[in-house]
Formats: C-alpha cells, sequence, structure tokens
C-alpha cells in the first residue's frame, strides 16, 4: 500500500524539470517536499497527477498508473491542491467544496437528467459532509458566501476542504500555508494531522519549514530536479545541500 | 500558366483579405476580442468611397470605417467598464449584432446593389499570364501598409503595450499603460485597415450592403489559418486564403469550392497544429 | 519626519481615513499612514483584515475613499494608470506579470514608467537583483515557478523607478534563501528613498526589515508601533487569534 | 434544502407550461399564433441543448442548425424516397447526428471556445455543401418536397404545439435536473477551468463529447419534426444563419439558465413581428442586442437577476482563469 | 361573416431583407402600384384591395411562418411571394390545405412540378426557365455560334438554367468548351474568368438571377481580357446591372421581360410605375403582373382562394402587364410564353431591343 514514483524526469525545453526522481508515501504518513522555487516540487506533483508525461513510472498500490489520465487517478484516489487556487469564483464555499466529491458520485447519468429523488438524497448527503469538512478547516461562517469574496488564504483553505472530500488516500498538497495567518496554520496543521492519522498519505510542499518539518515524518529535499537530501526532517534540515541552496546561510542562525 | 495566373491573381486578392485579416488581428491581439464586424467597417467604406466618387471618395470611405471602428471601440470600453464578467464571446456577439447594424444601414442608404470604385485601368501579359494593374497595386498598397505596420510596431514599444493590454487589463494599468486609450487607438487603427481593404475590395471585386459577414469570416480564417495571431502571421494567413480560394474555384468540382475555406478552418485547427493558447490573449 | 535622500527630498505615501469597499461591503475604513522615503512599513493582519483592499483602495483597483497624497498630489479618484505613472508601483497579490510575454518583455514594460533616458540603465539593475533573470530572459513568465514569478514581478516593478512600492505578501512562496534576498534586496532599496508598503505573513521577513507596523484587523488600524513592539512575538499572536 | 432544489428545478417546467398553455389559449382565438409557438418551440429546441453544453459546460457550438438539417434530410430522404414510415426514420434521425457529433468531438472540444465556434460553423458551411452536391438524394438546391405529416399529428396546428412543447418540457426537466446534480457541478467546473474539472476526476473529453453528442441528437430530433412540419426540406431550409441565430438566443436569452434559451428563442421570433419597418429593421434590431449584450451579459433571465446592480459594482475584473491551458501557472 | 364592403386581403410574401432583396423590392412596389390604381378607381365591386406585407427574410422557416400569419389570421384570399424556390415551397403545403392560391414571382422549374400535391394552387409569374432558355439558345444558334461556354450561379435557377442550355446545345450540335460556376455568396470571379477566357468560345452564358453576381462576373471577364459576346437569361436586366457593370456590359444580349430604358410593349407599366419611382424591371414586371392577375380573377366575381384559382386557369390568354398576354389551365400554371420575353443588347451604356 503506497504511492511511488520511480526515477521520474521531465524536460521543459532545455530545461531539466526533474531528474530521476523517486519517492514513496505510505497511509498515515507525511512527506514534506521542501526545494527553492523552480526545483520541480509543483511538477512533480503535475507528474503524479497525470497533468504532464514523465520519464518513468507511478505506481499505486501496486498497480502503475503512468499512462492513465488525470480524472482517473483521482479516482484511484490521488487528490491535489494547486498553488495558485483553482475554482469558480462565482459559486458558493459550499459547491466549490462539493465539487470534491465528483470522482465518487453515486449518481448516474441518466439519474441526473431525470432529477430521480435519489440523487436530491445523494446531494443532501453529500452537503452535510461538506459542511463538516468546511467548518474543520474553519471556514464554517463562509460556507453560503461567493468564493470570490474570500480572502487568498481562505482560498488555499478551501482547496484543502475540497481535497479532502474527495476521500482520498494520497493527497498532494502544494504549499497550503502560504499567506496563511498563524490561526489558521495552526487549524490546517491540525487538519492534516488529522487526515494522516485517518490513514491517508499526504505529500507537503511547504517553505515554511517550521511548520513543514513539525509536521513531517520525513523530509524529501529537492534542488534543481534531483533529491539532494531525505529522511528525518531535523537531518535534513541540517544537511549542508539544504542549507546552501535552500534555507540560506541566515536561517542558521 | 493557366496554374500560375490563378495563383497570382488569388494572391492578389488574397492581399485585400490579409489587410482586414491584419485589422482583425491587431484588434485581437489588444483585446481578446475578435471585431466580426471588420468585413462591415470595408463593405462601408466602399460603399460611401462609391458614392463620394474619386478620388476624395477613398479617403472618406476610409474615415467611414474608422468612425464605425470608433463606435465599436466605445462600445467595448461600456461593456468592459461595466465589467461584470470577461466573457470574450458576449463582445463577440456583440460585433456580429453591430454587423446587422451596419448591413442594415447600408442597405437603407445605398441600396441593394453591387458597387465598384473606378480601378486601377490596365493589365499586362507575362509569358501568357494576364495580371491587371489592380492586382498589382492592391497588392503592393497591401504590403507597404503592412511594412508601415511591422515598423511601427518594432521600433515603438505600441506592440508590447498592445498585447499586454490583451493579456490582463488589470495588470497592465498597474504597469502603468493606459489600457482604454491603447485599446481605442486599436479600434479606430482596425476600422482604417479595414477601410483601405475595402476600397481595394470596391475597386476590384465591388462590395454591397451585405459582402461585410463573407469578408469578415475569411478575414477570420485568414488569421489563425497559420496558428498563431500575429501582424505578419494574419496578412500571410489572408493572402493564403486568397490563394487556396482561387485554386479552389479552378480545380475541385463544380459545387465544392464553397467549401474551401471552411475545411481549411477544420483541417488546421482540428490537427493540433495551432498552438492552444492562441485565443487567450496569449500571443507568444 | 522625510530624510534627505540622493540629495533631494522625496516624497512620502500619506494616506488619509482611507475606505476600501466592493459594493456595500467595506472591507476596510477610516484607515490613516504614512510611509516615508527610506522607510519599509509592514501592514499585517490576520487572513481576510482587508490588507489586499487597503493596497487596491490606493492603487485604485478597488473602489476607495478618503485621501492617497504622493507628491503632494491626491490620487485618490485617479484612474490606475495615472496613479502608476505618478510613481506608485504595486507588485499584486496574483504578481501581476504578463504570463505569455517573456522576462525580458515584462522588465521593458516595467521600465516605460521611468524616465526614458535611464530605461536601459533601470533594466539593468533591476534584473541583476535576481541571478536567474537574465539566464532565463527569453522564457514566457508564466512558465516559470511560482517564486521566480514573485521575483520577477519586483524587478518589473523596480524597473520603473517608483517613489512607493506596495508589495502584497512578497514572500508568499519563495524559498527562505529567496526570502532572505528579498529583505537584503528590500533593505537595500531604503537608500534609493523609496517608500515601501509592505503586507506580510512571513514575520520573519517583517521583523528583518520593517522600520515600523501597522496591524490591522477586521478592516481597521488596532496597532501600530515600531522594530521594537514588532518584536514582541506574543502580543502580535494575541492579536492575530481574532 | 431538498425542497428547495426541487423547487428551482420543477419552477421553470411549469413556467415553460404556462408559456405553453398560454400559447395555446392564444392559438385558439388567433390561430397563426400556433405557427409562431411552433416556430418558437423548434428553435427552443435547438438553443436548450446548447445551453447545457455552452452556459453550463463552457463548449460553443454554432453546429445546431446543421445538426438539425442533417436530421431534417435524413427523414425526408428515408420517408420520401425509400417509403420509411416516420418513426422508423426518427431513430435515424436522431441517431445518425449524434454519433457524428461524438465522432468529431474529441478534437474539436479541445479546442478554446472561439476556435470551437469558427470550427462548428464551419462545419455547418461543409454540410451545407454536402447537401447541395449530393443531388441524387436531397434534391440539391431544389430540396425534397412532398414529406409527410406525422401521423396522429397530422396537420393540425395545435398538436404541432403540443408535440414540440412536450419535447421542450422534458428537455428543460432534464437540463435543470442535470444542472441540480453533482453532475452539474462538475460541467461547470469544465467551463470554468478545464485543469480544475480533470483534477477533481471529471473525464472531461468524455463528459464534453456525450453532451455535445446529445445536443446534436435533440437537434436532430428537432429536424425530423421541421420537416414532418413544414414538408419540404433544401439546404436552405435551416442555414448556417441559423446555427449562428440559436447562440444569440442563448445568450441574450441567458445563458446560464434553463429558461434563458427559451426566452431567447421567443425573442428572435417575435422581434420581426414587433420591430417596425423591413429595411431598418436590422438596425433596430441589431442595436437592441448591443444594448441587451452590454447591460445584461448574463442575458435577460440570469440566475443572479436581481442582484446585478450590487454585482457589478465590484471591482476591476481579475485577469480571467485561463482555463486549463497553462498548468499551474500565472 | 365578410361584409360586401371589406376591403379584401391579398398577402405579400417577399425577402425584403437578405439575399433576395435586389429584385423583390420592385416586385412590392409594382403590387403596391396595382393595389393602389384598382382602389383609386373605386376597387373591385365597391370593395378595395388591402395588401399585407411580411418580409420572409429569405429564409423558408420565416417565410412559413408568415404565410400562416397572413393565411390564417388575416385570411387573405392569395398570396404574391415569395421570391426564392425553397421559400415557397416551404409554405405551398399549407397554403394549398387552406385554400390559398400562390402567385410565385420565381423562375426555378421545381415550384410547379405537376406531381406535387399542392400545383394546382400554385401559379408562376416569371418567365419559367423553360422558356427562357431555350429561346436563349435559339438566338445564340440563330447568331451562328458554334462553341459556347456557361457560367452558372449556383442555386436551382442557375442550375436549371444550365441543364437547360446543355440539353439544347447537345441536341443542336453546339460545342460545350467550358462550365464554371460560383456559389452565391461568391464575390470574386477572376478565376471564373480565366477559366472562361481560355476556353476561347464563340459565346459565354450567364445562367444566374443575381445582378451582383452577374456584374461582377460580366466586370471580370473583361478585365481579363475575354473580348467573346456575352448572353444572359432573363432575370438580369436592369439598370442596376449596368450601373455596377460599367462598360464591361456593352454588347451583352439578354432576354427580358424588360427594358428599363425602352418601354417597348411594356407601355402600360410605364403608365403605371409613372409615380411610384419604381424602374421598369424584371420585378416590377413579375410584380405587377401577378398583382394584376389577382385583381383580373377578382374581377370575375371571385371572393375565395379556390375561385380565385378556377377563374385564373379559366382566364384565357390575358394582356397583364407581361410583354405578351400569359396563359393558365388546369395543366399549365407557367403561364408566361417565350413571348413575354424580348432580346434587348447594351449599347453606349443602355439596353436597346433587338
Ligand atoms: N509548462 C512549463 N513550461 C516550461 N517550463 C516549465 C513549465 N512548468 C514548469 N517549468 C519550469 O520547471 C521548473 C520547475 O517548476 P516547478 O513549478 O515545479 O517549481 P517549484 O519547485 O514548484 O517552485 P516554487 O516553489 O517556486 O513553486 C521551473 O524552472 C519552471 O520554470
Ligand atoms: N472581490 C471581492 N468581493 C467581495 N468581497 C471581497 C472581495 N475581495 C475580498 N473581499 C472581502 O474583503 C475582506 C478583506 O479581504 P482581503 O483580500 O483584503 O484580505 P487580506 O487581508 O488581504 O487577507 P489575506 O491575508 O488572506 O490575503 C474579506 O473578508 C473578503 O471576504
Ligand atoms: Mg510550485
Ligand atoms: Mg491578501
Amino acid at each position: 500500500m503506497t504511492l511511488s514514483a520511480r526515477d521520474l524526469s521531465v524536460r521543459f525545453g532545455g530545461l531539466q524539470a526533474l531528474a530521476e526522481v523517486s519517492l514513496e508515501v505510505t497511509p498515515g504518513r507525511i512527506l514534506g517536499l521542501i526545494g527553492p522555487n523552480g526545483a520541480g516540487k509543483t511538477t512533480l506533483f503535475n507528474c503524479l497527477t497525470g497533468v504532464i508525461q514523465p520519464k518513468g513510472t507511478v505506481v499505486v498500490d501496486g498497480v502503475e498508473i503512468t499512462q492513465l489520465r488525470t480524472d482517473e487517478r483521482v479516482r484511484r484516489g490521488i487528490s491535489r491542491t494547486f498553488q495558485t487556487p483553482r475554482l469558480d469564483m462565482n459559486r458558493t464555499v459550499l459547491d466549490a467544496v462539493m465539487l470534491g466529491y465528483t470522482p465518487h458520485l453515486a449518481q448516474g447519468r441518466l439519474a441526473c437528467f431525470l432529477g430521480l429523488p435519489s440523487v436530491g438524497r445523494s446531494e443532501e448527503h453529500l452537503r452535510n459532509g461538506a459542511i463538516e469538512k468546511i467548518r474543520l478547516l474553519g471556514l464554517g461562517g463562509a460556507a453560503e458566501d461567493r468564493a470570490g469574496s474570500l480572502s487568498l488564504g481562505q482560498l488555499r483553505l478551501l482547496e484543502v476542504a475540497r481535497a479532502l472530500v474527495a476521500g482520498p488516500r494520497y493527497l498532494l498538497l502544494d504549499e497550503p500555508a502560504a499567506g496563511l495567518d498563524e490561526s489558521d496554520r495552526i487549524r490546517l496543521a491540525d487538519a492534516i494531522k488529522n487526515a494522516a492519522a485517518s490513514g491517508i498519505g499526504i505529500v507537503l510542499i511547504e517553505h515554511n519549514v517550521g511548520f513543514v518539518s513539525r509536521l513531517s515524518h520525513e523530509l524529501l529535499a529537492l534542488v534543481n530536479g534531483t533529491v539532494v537530501a531525505r529522511g528525518e526532517p531535523n537531518s535534513v534540515v541540517c544537511s549542508e545541500k539544504v542549507v546552501e541552496a535552500y534555507l540560506g546561510p541566515a536561517y542558521v542562525h | 500558366m493557366a496554374f500560375v495566373e490563378f495563383g497570382l491573381n488569388g494572391i492578389f486578392l488574397g492581399a485585400v483579405f490579409g489587410l482586414l485579416a491584419l485589422a482583425i488581428a491587431v484588434v485581437w491581439m489588444t483585446t481578446d476580442v475578435v471585431d466580426v464586424a471588420t468585413g462591415s467597417y470595408a463593405a462601408a467604406a466602399g460603399m460611401v468611397a462609391v458614392w463620394a466618387g474619386p478620388p476624395w471618395g477613398a479617403l472618406l470611405g476610409i474615415l467611414a470605417a474608422t468612425a464605425l471602428s470608433g463606435t465599436m471601440g466605445v462600445i467595448f470600453l461600456i461593456f468592459r467598464r461595466l465589467g461584470a464578467t470577461r466573457d470574450t464571446i458576449l463582445i463577440v456577439l456583440c460585433t456580429i449584432a453591430y454587423t446587422f447594424v451596419i448591413e442594415s444601414a447600408l442597405q437603407s442608404v445605398f441600396g441593394t446593389d453591387n458597387r465598384f470604385f473606378p480601378s486601377v485601368p490596365g493589365a499586362f501579359d507575362v509569358a501568357g499570364v494576364f495580371l491587371t494593374f489592380q492586382g498589382v497595386f492592391a497588392f503592393l498598397l497591401a504590403v507597404v501598409l503592412l511594412a508601415g505596420l511591422l515598423a511601427a510596431l518594432r521600433w515603438s514599444p505600441a506592440g508590447l503595450l498592445m498585447r499586454a493590454s490583451a493579456i490582463s487589463a488589470k495588470s497592465a494599468s498597474l504597469t502603468g499603460i493606459p489600457v482604454r486609450r491603447v485599446q481605442f487607438v486599436v479600434f479606430l487603427l482596425g476600422g482604417a485597415i479595414a477601410g483601405v481593404a475595402g476600397v481595394l475590395a470596391s475597386m476590384s471585386i465591388g462590395v454591397s450592403y451585405s459582402s461585410g459577414f463573407a469578408l469578415s469570416i475569411v478575414a477570420f480564417s485568414g488569421a489563425v489559418v497559420l496558428g498563431r495571431v500575429t501582424v505578419s502571421l494574419a496578412f500571410t494567413g489572408g493572402l493564403l486564403i486568397g490563394l487556396a480560394i482561387a485554386l479552389g474555384q479552378a480545380y475541385l468540382p463544380q459545387g465544392w469550392d464553397a467549401a474551401t475555406a471552411p475545411i481549411l478552418i477544420v483541417a488546421v485547427l482540428c490537427s493540433g497544429l495551432v498552438s492552444r493558447d492562441m485565443f487567450h490573449g496569449a500571443r507568444p | 519626519m522625510s530624510i534627505e535622500a540622493g540629495g533631494s527630498t522625496r516624497p512620502s505615501l500619506i494616506c488619509r481615513e482611507v475606505g476600501a469597499r466592493y459594493g456595500l461591503l467595506e472591507a476596510c475604513r477610516n484607515i490613516s499612514l504614512q510611509v516615508d522615503p527610506g522607510e519599509i512599513v509592514a501592514l499585517i493582519g490576520p487572513n481576510g483584515a482587508g490588507k489586499t483592499s487597503l493596497i487596491g483602495a490606493l492603487n485604485g483597483t478597488v473602489a476607495g475613499s478618503g485621501e492617497v497624497l504622493l507628491n503632494g498630489n491626491n490620487l485618490m479618484g485617479m484612474a490606475t494608470h495615472r496613479r502608476s505613472r505618478a510613481g506608485l508601483a504595486t507588485v499584486p497579490e496574483g504578481r501581476g506579470l504578463f504570463p505569455t510575454l517573456t522576462i525580458g518583455e515584462n522588465l521593458a514594460l516595467g521600465a516605460r514608467l521611468a524616465p526614458s533616458t535611464e530605461r536601459a540603465a533601470a533594466i539593468e539593475e533591476a534584473a541583476g537583483r535576481f541571478g536567474f533573470i537574465r539566464e532565463r530572459w527569453n522564457t514566457a513568465a508564466g512558465s516559470l515557478s511560482g517564486g521566480e514569478q514573485q521575483m520577477v514581478a519586483v524587478a518589473k516593478c523596480l524597473a520603473g523607478r517608483p517613489t512607493v512600492l506596495l508589495l502584497d505578501e512578497p514572500s508568499q512562496g519563495l524559498a527562505p534563501i529567496i526570502v532572505g534576498e528579498l529583505a537584503e534586496a528590500l533593505n537595500g532599496l531604503r537608500t534609493t528613498g523609496i517608500a515601501i508598503l509592505l503586507v506580510e505573513q512571513n514575520q520573519t521577513l517583517v521583523s528583518i526589515t520593517a522600520d515600523r507596523f501597522v496591524l490591522l484587523a477586521a478592516g481597521q488600524v488596532v496597532s501600530q508601533g515600531g522594530r521594537a513592539e514588532l518584536a514582541d512575538r506574543e502580543r502580535m499572536a494575541m492579536a492575530y487569534f481574532k | 434544502m431538498t425542497r428547495s432544489v426541487r423547487l428551482s428545478r420543477i419552477s421553470p417546467v411549469l413556467i415553460i407550461l404556462g408559456i405553453a398553455i398560454t400559447l395555446a389559449i392564444a392559438g385558439e382565438v388567433r390561430p397563426s399564433i400556433y405557427a409562431t409557438s411552433v416556430t418558437i418551440g423548434f428553435f427552443s429546441l435547438l438553443a436548450l441543448p446548447l445551453g447545457l453544453l455552452y452556459g453550463q459546460g463552457g463548449a460553443i457550438s454554432l453546429a445546431q442548425g446543421g445538426f438539425a438539417a442533417v436530421g431534417a434530410f435524413t427523414t425526408a430522404i428515408l420517408t420520401v424516397k425509400f417509403g420509411w414510415s416516420p418513426f422508423a426514420s426518427l431513430v435515424v434521425s436522431v441517431g445518425l447526428p449524434a454519433i457524428l457529433a461524438f465522432v468529431i468531438a474529441r478534437p474539436l472540444l479541445r479546442l478554446p471556445e472561439l476556435s470551437l465556434a469558427l470550427v462548428t460553423i464551419s462545419l455547418v458551411m461543409i454540410f451545407k455543401v454536402v447537401f447541395e452536391r449530393a443531388e441524387r438524394l436531397t434534391g440539391g438546391y431544389n430540396g425534397i418536397t412532398g414529406i409527410a405529416p406525422l401521423p396522429i399529428i397530422g396537420v393540425e396546428r395545435s398538436y404541432a404545439h403540443w408535440t414540440v412543447w412536450t419535447a421542450v418540457l422534458i428537455v428543460a426537466y432534464c437540463y435543470a435536473s442535470y444542472v441540480e446534480s453533482g453532475r452539474g457541478r462538475a460541467l461547470n467546473a469544465i467551463r470554468v477551468d478545464r485543469l480544475l474539472a480533470e483534477s477533481t476526476g471529471t473525464n472531461v473529453a468524455l463528459e464534453l463529447s456525450s453532451l455535445f453528442s446529445l445536443s446534436a441528437g435533440i437537434a436532430g430530433f428537432a429536424g425530423w419534426f421541421y420537416a414532418h412540419y413544414i414538408g419540404f426540406m433544401a439546404p436552405d431550409s435551416l442555414d448556417p444563419t441559423l446555427s449562428a441565430n440559436i447562440l444569440f438566443m442563448v445568450v441574450l436569452g441567458g445563458r446560464k439558465s434553463v429558461l434563458g434559451p427559451i426566452v431567447g428563442a421567443s425573442l428572435f421570433t417575435l422581434a420581426s413581428d414587433l420591430l417596425p419597418g423591413t429595411v431598418t429593421q436590422g438596425m433596430i434590431f441589431g442595436s437592441l442586442l448591443i444594448v441587451i449584450l452590454v447591460f445584461f451579459p448574463d442575458g435577460i433571465v440570469s440566475p443572479g437577476m436581481m442582484r446585478w446592480t450590487r454585482r457589478r459594482a465590484t471591482t476591476i475584473p481579475e485577469a480571467k482563469n485561463t482555463p486549463g491551458v497553462r498548468l499551474e501557472r500565472a | 361573416q365578410s361584409t360586401s364592403k371589406d376591403p379584401i386581403k391579398v398577402g405579400i410574401l417577399l425577402g425584403l431583407t437578405g439575399t433576395s432583396a435586389g429584385y423583390t423590392l420592385d416586385e412590392r412596389r409594382a403590387a403596391e402600384a396595382v393595389t393602389e390604381k384598382v382602389n383609386s378607381a373605386g376597387g373591385i365591386n365597391g370593395r378595395k384591395i388591402e395588401l399585407v406585407i411580411r418580409d420572409t427574410k429569405t429564409n423558408p422557416t420565416e417565410a412559413a411562418r408568415v404565410a400562416s400569419q397572413v393565411i390564417l389570421d388575416d385570411k387573405v384570399v392569395a398570396i404574391l411571394g415569395a421570391g426564392t424556390a425553397s421559400e415557397t415551397l416551404a409554405f405551398a403545403d399549407f397554403a394549398a390545405r387552406n385554400q390559398t392560391p400562390i402567385f410565385a414571382p420565381t423562375s426555378s422549374q421545381s415550384v410547379t412540378d405537376p406531381s406535387t400535391s399542392y400545383f394546382k394552387w400554385i401559379f408562376r409569374m416569371a418567365p419559367p426557365l423553360s422558356a427562357d432558355a431555350p429561346k436563349l439558345m435559339d438566338k445564340v444558334k440563330a447568331d451562328g455560334r458554334k462553341t459556347i461556354a456557361i457560367f452558372v450561379q449556383e442555386d436551382a435557377y442557375g442550375q436549371q438554367a444550365s441543364e437547360m442550355m446543355k440539353d439544347y446545345a447537345n441536341k443542336n450540335g453546339i460545342k460545350i468548351a467550358e462550365i464554371v460556376s460560383a456559389p452565391i455568396s461568391n464575390t470574386d470571379f477572376t478565376t471564373h474568368a480565366i477559366k472562361l477566357r481560355n476556353a476561347r468560345p464563340d459565346a459565354v452564358l450567364i445562367a444566374a438571377s443575381q445582378t451582383q453576381t452577374a456584374s461582377s462576373m460580366l466586370r471580370k471577364l473583361r478585365e481579363m481580357g475575354s473580348t467573346a459576346p456575352v448572353y444572359g437569361v432573363s432575370a438580369l436586366v436592369s439598370s442596376a446591372i449596368l450601373e455596377a457593370t460599367g462598360p464591361a456590359a456593352e454588347g451583352l444580349i439578354a432576354l427580358s421581360n424588360s427594358n428599363p430604358f425602352d418601354p417597348g410593349p411594356l407601355k402600360p407599366l410605364v403608365e403605371l410605375l409613372k409615380d411610384h419611382g419604381g424602374n421598369r424591371s424584371y420585378g416590377s414586371v413579375c410584380g405587377a403582373t401577378a398583382m394584376e392577375a389577382i385583381v383580373q380573377a377578382l374581377r370575375t366575381g371571385a371572393t375565395t382562394g379556390s375561385e380565385i384559382r378556377d377563374a385564373v386557369e379559366k382566364m384565357g390568354p390575358v394582356k397583364l402587364y407581361a410583354a405578351a398576354p400569359v396563359e393558365y389551365s388546369e395543366t399549365n400554371h407557367d403561364g408566361w410564353g417565350p413571348g413575354t420575353m424580348f432580346f434587348v443588347t447594351v449599347k453606349d451604356g443602355k439596353f436597346v431591343n433587338l
């Protein structure tokens, strides 16, 4: 039971965005992903979710999914958030979160067209679940607001709620804490920990090193598309290459 | 020899399409809007030119086209100012509705006949290929205009401002670009170029109140057919469409030539050769 | 409070009772603050406090009220592009780059706000601040990583030689090392006499750059103070808990 | 909650039923109103599925009239030249456009909206040339005359009225139900951002092609009805202009609401009766369209109709959410 | 129940906008002139004629809709229109079922196909191609043209005309050197002109009903250096074509139902249109004749649609406004014989009767 990627390589023109990167996440564990800007972290997520086709293989729970489309991978339990929130700004927060249910929708196409009562019941059920997740992330008061009226920080929380709602087995979070204030960050950390505790494998991209090393069981540092360090958060953070390329001398003090 | 003759004459006509494609392209690059009324500006220019007669009629026609496109520019600015949505399709539909208005106005004023402005007289014969001075004149004038425009865009930051305005009006105004003014001026420019094309069209193929829409469709095809929207590609695309249509007329079985342009469009756009973000203010 | 910089007195940014509204919703109100040349003022506060909205009211992208004085002129009511030309540069939340233009073109656009004789030099200087920019001069800005874009956005604004720079969460998504560089760059700008209003959640960055802070909560100024108070994390943390 | 959902689904249906009954009463008083109502119903049948495809899914299509023409010619050929019964030909009239649409959908629907519009209108132009050239089947420019009226419905206008409006009702009900469901939500996400839709588990290509195919099928049905109702079908009966007008109807009426396309269809049909003059009509009509588009960009019937003034007062619109073209950028 | 003083309503369904607007405006004006004349002379048996005019937008769907308006609501006793075959056929069946005769100024052969169910209810009010094309070919043959080239406008009219020309040519040993065609929407005719020129025919035949198409074609033909004499079908003769074509029209020989410069046999029409500003054109002749046919039928005492139809069928040869008497019968709904057309040619920018 793992999500594992082996030897992923990606080129954009002359730029080697990823070079033979491998990683492995098991349910219940949090893998932190750090690295300077442009190291290829988001690109790695794009490979795992099938947005771009890398060289190498991606295996989930023993099944190779390298050739699968994005939506098929989502159905196999891989959900993600985006570095820049993507959503319909004109719908309500609740709607935006409920979109996360799509892969496991128990509503047949025909039933939807016919408006069968079962569809209504299922929606009701999903709505309650979504509201719960929204509360969990501290957006409870805004559930019926237009998503466009949220501040950027709140939108990130919304994205996390949407990803959680899909009931993923593996959750890829792309800088969810960027721009969050202290209190929201704590709330987010709780949500992530709870998710891991419930058996979800999490990959977390984050530039707030304190935040990510406190949360993660393991850290992986990418520089220029290659893995320069992995292992215990503390040891990775202290490793020479990471300090040099990522944290900077100022951080050490 | 016939082949060369068909081809050259197609290219001469393509120069007119090219100018129209150019007009569509500059507006498109700046505002993210395909101005479907461009052909109607041309038709209006031609009709007015014929009505006023040579030589000043030509100038009057171009002015009329500019005035019409300026009005569209104002409509565009009002739309953006009210700005509930950035959906460009709505403005494109506005330009189609504007086509109805212009067509109807032209029909009311000038009637339904096809009109011709006196063309450059004469023709010459090179090794059995028969070319009119009018065709050569249209081609040369179009090329000169293109070169002028390219030079203007190259040696002034205008081109960059135009593209920036289309990509994001908000970012552009934060960068100090007077977005609205740039966009309005570009509408005027598009109208003037369309006006020249219209006068040229009235000299060779004639214009009528209903020519506008067909011209726009052909010009739009010219603007997209090469896969990216830039000034010179749009013009070249126009030439190619002119050529393709002429060859279609010459060699396709009877009645099929009406399908030349549509088939070309479907083939090119569906082949995946076209850069995908060309339709999003994204001109790499 | 004005200080001499480069031999001439440069104007500061003065806001009097500024408010920002979205239709009927008032995102912030009654905000008065001043940023002097060469000074960096941090605007901090919890998510949704109205920081971005205030920036919007200042640069004209959000409906605003009150007075914004720059160089003695009231900018409020002017069109956005005029405010930029008057010397008010903004790195907005979404970075404000033109994603499909190249880095070079983005900088060139930014530099149009500088006097024409200084443009080339301004571009050179701005590009020099971040190492990678020259290497990837002809790359579309949209294909850069988030952090890289952030740096280009700052460079683009600097190329215009602004008097006042508004930065909305510039450190968001930046690697710590870059945040360090950014802080250095900001501190370096002090000598040029630019007045900087910095919206930030990253307390490290705030603490090593800002001269003063203004704390915003629920659309109003709840506290302000100097460097010393800023260090008082306890109190700040309390304030952040809404 | 459920009650309000069901209400928002039922209310358009009730309104449409109300329109149909009103038109029928008016038709009993003034018989030609039936002809107008059938025309409106026919246009609505073409516009409604486009409303779903474009208004909700963001995929523009200017091919509705073309698919209707395919449906109409199919039944005309099968019944007149091969003696099929209209009900047997109905299967082909619906199936052929639907299959055709499904086959061509994939390369098409990848395109962004403006080029999609251009390609679909080009398709309709090609269809037209094919109809003109396939003389032995379609009668070329002369078309096919003597298409028999439908059994049962016959030539009775009120029957035609009820047939077409029943179809409109069913389509509208299905549309409304679909939008309310979780799948409708996913469809909306496609319009906003394809990458978002894919990343939340929607098979965008399949979803759009099935809807494209469905709208073509419904258009085919409408064409089938048209051919038997008019009794004559020629290449310029349902020409490319119609396809473009259908899009206008959707947008003017309100592309985001179920009632929008029907209101748009009515507006278009009635305009020629209500507007004065002939040659100058285009000026008035065109200006009217522009005014509506500029001041009611969401159309006459929009979900937030009541709140339009408030929303307008907000801010300079954000740089648009570039639909899933760039990855994770901008 | 209508009293004897109620006006008699006649529907005018023409594409006043759209592609057919070029000649429908004249048709409408002529019909109005006839009506005015009748009404000012006291009407028909004391009843005035009222025209119910609707724009079909040159669109069959719209034509069908407005047809049911005038038939069901206005209860017109006859319909004048529509301008194109497909519009006419779109309401033919409906009109027949409601026993409303149609007077269609349409040349295409398909309108009066005897095998259709509504044949009895449609009268052609324009020179039929079956009379037009052979007569033109007779002239071509008489002028000693051995090799011809044909230009076809892609529509029902052009196609049928060219078929008949080909037929005639084959039967009479005339060689066809080239056939080129262009869709109605076509604007540039350079390619066509080159092909026609290169075929080096003794004569070029133009089978087109749209003045726009014909004038552009003629101009290009001359521009591209062809000097072959040009023959045209009857829909072409109008002052508009001379204006648009300019000197390139010199020498054009066309069959015509009218001549804007020389009334010839059309004196009554000239008289009629004097105060109406309408020019004597193809459309005016068709419109005036159609309206006059309806009037003549009404004068026989007919009041219902079927009575009007019977009256027209039994009228025998009548001189209406066409150049020669027209005659309809139970089996002949084309009415217009070859005599309704005469040859004209262009000389010094004017049409001259031959
Ligand atoms: N679609 C693309 N086209 C071209 N280059 C790309 C594309 N996507 C990413 N890149 C490049 O690949 C490199 C890695 O990008 P990526 O977004 O993965 O970085 P990142 O580690 O997520 O950085 P950040 O922390 O700043 O978000 C960058 O240099 C970026 O410019
Ligand atoms: N376009 C908008 N329409 C309506 N309300 C808005 C809009 N943008 C922001 N708001 C509201 O205004 C308030 C302030 O938002 P703002 O974006 O200024 O917060 P912020 O302090 O920048 O937060 P963050 O740190 O998360 O970026 C929020 O409550 C938000 O809901
Ligand atoms: Mg990233
Ligand atoms: Mg903010």
